[in-house]
């Protein structure tokens, strides 16, 4: 029972201790920061040339808006992807009696690798 | 002539088992994949049972009966084992057809589907 | 105490079995007695596995045989071969044994709140114990056709389970999916444990790699068993049933089905490594658990990226993170027959994979539970109405943020560490496999981005002003969970050395399997 | 409901259906038979009686949760018997020898002593119990949920 060479060189410890002290200095950064900033006044408002603040639901950044370049730059890879999760119970079982079939044939065509 | 009828059982196992998966793969009406899965069981019953057949055997209820053949018992008892839970398999998809059925009124696999994706 | 540590290995399947069914009659004598009864039943199965575990790493692998003169007479003097039902608890098994322990536990008690308001949960709570039960069975049995008959009780119990809050329509139809592919699958494992009593009249695990000559039909047989359970695990390209499933599922069992699934994945690692070893095809078999670990890595987080369902994005982590496992595991099976390459990566790479899932079985878990919790209080798992719930939800918010930098592989979280271990002995296989590994990390990671920005920062949304914070249960039921991870986090190094490595010995020394049940040298 | 003879005829083939099902559960160690098979056949008598009768009047004599209380009890039993053998290991057999069905039978073809086998009889009315109420249950169930949907439309 020998020790993981890989992770004998992984101390999370460390990690956490670092994480701590770069919090803390960060903690006393920002606690230095402009003391003339109040809560609950003009400066907290999102517009500061003093047009009307949307409603919240308005001001929030929803799920269906992320990544969207993305998705527009793979959609030649999603298009058939997301079209082959049908739903469909007869499919599910096709890919499942496919996949039993492809993998007799591997299994009985050694020298493919 | 011979090798046909003692492999009359494996031959008519494959049959079934084409038979189940096809109506499996090919029925979009929820009960005929239920059907298509009850088909497909039978067969795998049938291989079980046929595993266990000896010549001339008879039923395996003998305390050391020696100069007999007798049927194997564990692929009966198996067999037996996977009827039990075919059943409750079966009853178990039923029930869902109905509350499938009850929500969208449909019993078709597609029409029925409603999440995807 | 010494009796009790010959019978643990049945006692852990039997207690929750016994269990299971006086649930009803405990709830006839009102919910908090029945409660504590399934918390108190699952401690005891905790407790039990714990024991199991702690033998077995002591003393190696422990057999147990039902209905014999004694517990360890696993071979009758009139007999030349196994007959009975036999127990047989490696390191895999009680690793494994240990997370579904601990995940039904956690789910459990999450349960008792969210669960709360249904009808029926007297029977909800028998289905949980059989799921337990079950679980525990797949991994401590040495006996195919019980192996079998695990499957199905886990398969009823799960789908049951999937399908409980019927008045969803999306939960009757992932159950129904759910029971349909698992029925096939369980029925394709039953085709081939005819194949072996028909070659070799065998159905002990360790008596048929004994006898296994690795014939055509064992080949067959093999390819039926591995696309069975690679379905009932989860793995792309038959992954399609988990994410309808996984969503609905009620209550805190959503990470009891997905830890049963993690089991399925240990039966497919049993059947590989124990029943075939060295005899079957390496590469193929490796190169397929390797190529269906990298497409469940890549198509899992794809589809997780653009989904707008809390639990559904996850439930495609899932897959998404069964691919590590498959790759960690794949690698090492890829190079079984060659004790250089094992000793340099091949071992390591193996133990990435189980390492990562027990870590899985925790963070997924506790992840799945923040998504029922999102459910629990809202009523709908649709991220595109949520905003700014970490302002009401601080603790959900709290384990959240637990889970989602644990699966995403973020130093100093476990997952982090358990992904090293794979992509550093990936690499040496081929570089292609760790660069794969890494960009799915990444993408991992941007969509729990996704779900914390949409769902906990941002304004207060006015329709949730009235958001509460989930009840005691409920953040008992996750802390379990969590605590679980930070512990794994911080001390990874100490959790596999005493019980990765042992799990991944205990797979690669097949002959140590075989002896201990057929005796011999 | 349906017609006059059919219901005489359900009403006389019932008790012969039973008996016959509680034959198979009893000589279920001694002759092909057991728990399930017997218990099939028993709940099988149900089957005629909701196919005569109809639902609504069998649904009142067979409730659901005194049939979930059988069927616990049955699978209580089963586990319970194999806890019992737990001193020696789970499921021993720990009643041969004993007065109860604890006759060894002598090696050779079987001599139909019922007082076999153990504690194996006691488990296959253990799984009969849960066998009949389990069955029964699914085809009240079901029955009632065709009903239901009859009226709904």
């Amino acid at each position: 029972m020998s020790a993981s060479p890989v992770l004998s060189f992984w101390a999370p410890l460390m990690v956490v201790i670092a994480f701590l002290i770069v919090a803390a200095i960060t903690y006393t950064y920002r606690s230095r920061g402009r003391s003339s900033f109040k809560e609950d006044t003009e400066q907290t408002k999102v517009f500061l040339s003093g047009e009307d603040e949307p409603e919240a639901g308005m001001r929030h950044v929803r799920a269906h808006n992320m990544y969207w370049g993305f998705f527009e730059a793979m959609k030649r890879y999603y298009d058939p992807v997301v079209r082959a999760h049908t739903g469909i119970a007869n499919d599910y079982l096709i890919w499942m009696f496919g996949l039993a079939g492809l993998v007799g044939v591997l299994l009985f065509a050694p020298g493919l690798f | 002539m011979s090798t046909i009828i003692t492999n009359a059982p494996f031959i008519a196992v494959a049959a079934l088992a084409c038979v189940g998966i096809y109506i499996m793969l090919s029925q979009r009406n929820l009960i005929k994949i239920v059907m298509g899965i009850t088909i497909f069981e039978a067969a795998v019953n049938l291989f079980l049972v046929s595993l266990g057949y000896r010549n001339d055997g008879i039923a395996p209820i003998f305390t050391n009966a020696t100069g007999i053949h007798m049927v194997l018992p564990v692929p009966q008892a198996m067999t037996l084992t996977s009827i039990v839970i075919g059943v409750a398999t079966t009853a178990m998809m039923l029930t869902l057809i109905v509350l499938i059925y009850r929500h969208t009124g449909e019993t078709d696999a597609k029409k029925s589907r409603r999440v995807k994706g | 105490m010494e009796a009790l540590i010959t019978h643990s290995p049945i006692l852990a399947i039997a207690v929750p079995l016994l269990a299971a069914f006086l649930t009803p009659l405990m709830g006839r004598l009102g919910p908090r007695v029945r409660d504590t009864f399934v918390v108190l039943v699952l401690a005891v199965v905790q407790i039990l596995v714990i024991i199991v575990a702690r033998e077995v790493y002591a003393n190696g692998i422990q057999v147990y045989v039902l209905g014999a003169a004694g517990p360890s007479l696993a071979i009758p003097e009139t007999h030349m071969v196994p007959v009975r039902i036999i127990l047989e608890v490696d390191g895999l098994g009680a690793f494994l044994g240990i997370m579904g322990a601990t995940v039904a536990l956690a789910g459990a008690i999450y349960s008792i709140s969210c669960m709360k308001l249904e009808t029926g949960q007297d029977r909800f709570y028998t289905l949980m114990l059989l799921l337990a039960a079950s679980m525990i069975g797949i991994q401590y049995t040495g006996d195919l056709f019980n192996l079998f008959v695990f499957l199905e009780i886990l398969s009823i119990s799960g789908a049951a389970l999937a399908a409980f809050r019927t008045r969803f329509v999306d939960a009757v139809e992932g159950g129904f999916k759910y029971v349909i592919v698992s029925t096939i699958a369980a029925l394709l494992v039953l085709i081939s444990i005819g194949m072996f009593y028909g070659q070799y009249n065998l159905l002990n695990i360790a008596a048929i790699a004994d006898a296994m000559q690795y014939t055509a039909i064992d080949k067959i047989a093999l390819a039926l068993l591995v696309v069975a359970l690679l379905t009932k695990s989860g793995a792309v390209p038959s992954h399609w049933w988990v994410p309808d499933t996984y969503t609905p599922a009620a209550g805190g069992t959503s990470p009891i089905i997905y830890a049963a699934s993690l089991t399925c994945l240990g039966a497919l690692f049993r059947v590989v490594f124990s029943l075939y070893g060295l005899k079957l095809s390496l590469s193929v078999v490796g190169w397929v658990v390797i190529v269906a670990g990298l497409l469940s890595m890549f198509i899992g987080v794809t589809m997780a990226l653009r989904q707008t369902d809390v639990k559904r994005l996850m439930t495609y982590h899932a897959i998404s993170q069964e691919g590590y496992m498959l790759l960690g595991v794949g690698v090492g099976l890829a190079v079984l027959g060659n004790p250089q390459a094992v000793a340099a990566y091949g071992r390591e790479a193996i133990a990435g994979g189980i390492f990562h899932v027990i870590n899985n079985a925790f963070f997924k878990g506790l992840l799945l539970l923040t998504g029922e919790a999102l459910f629990f209080q809202l009523g709908t798992r649709d991220l595109n109405k949520m905003g700014g719930l970490g302002r009401n939800m601080k603790w959900t918010c709290a384990f959240f943020i637990i889970g989602a930098l644990a699966i995403s592989g973020v130093p100093p979280f476990n997952g982090f560490a358990s992904k090293l271990m794979i992509y550093e002995s990936s690499f040496h296989l081929n570089p292609m496999l760790t660069i794969i590994a890494l960009v799915v990390s990444i993408m991992t990671l941007a969509s729990f981005t996704k779900v914390f920005q949409a769902a906990f920062t941002g304004p207060e949304q006015p329709q949730f002003a009235a958001v509460s914070s989930v009840p005691l249960s409920m953040k008992v039921g996750m802390g379990i969970l969590a605590a679980a991870t930070v512990l794994f986090s911080l001390f990874p190094q100490f959790v596999v050395d005493t019980i990765v490595y042992p799990a991944t010995d205990a797979l690669l020394n097949q002959t140590g399997y075989i002896n201990a049940v057929m005796g011999g040298a | 409901m349906m017609s006059k003879v059919v219901r005489s005829v359900a009403r006389l083939a019932t008790p012969a259906v039973l008996t016959f099902g509680l034959y198979v559960i009893m000589h279920g160690h001694v002759t092909s038979g057991g728990g399930f098979q017997g218990g099939a056949v028993f709940a099988s008598a149900a089957a005629l009686l909701l196919v005569a009768f109809g639902s609504e009047r069998v649904k009142e004599h067979m409730k659901i949760p005194a049939l979930t209380g059988i069927a616990v009890s049955g699978a209580v039993i089963f586990i319970g018997l194999g806890f019992a053998g737990l001193a020696t290991t789970f499921f021993y057999n720990l009643f041969v020898g004993s007065p109860v069905f604890g006759h060894v039978p002598p090696f050779g073809p079987a001599h139909e002593d019922i007082w076999t086998a153990g504690v194996i009889p006691l488990m296959n009315i253990g799984v009969a119990l849960n066998v009949v109420a389990g069955l029964t249950a699914i085809m009240v169930v079901m029955a009632i949920a065709s009903e239901n949907k009859r009226d709904g439309e």
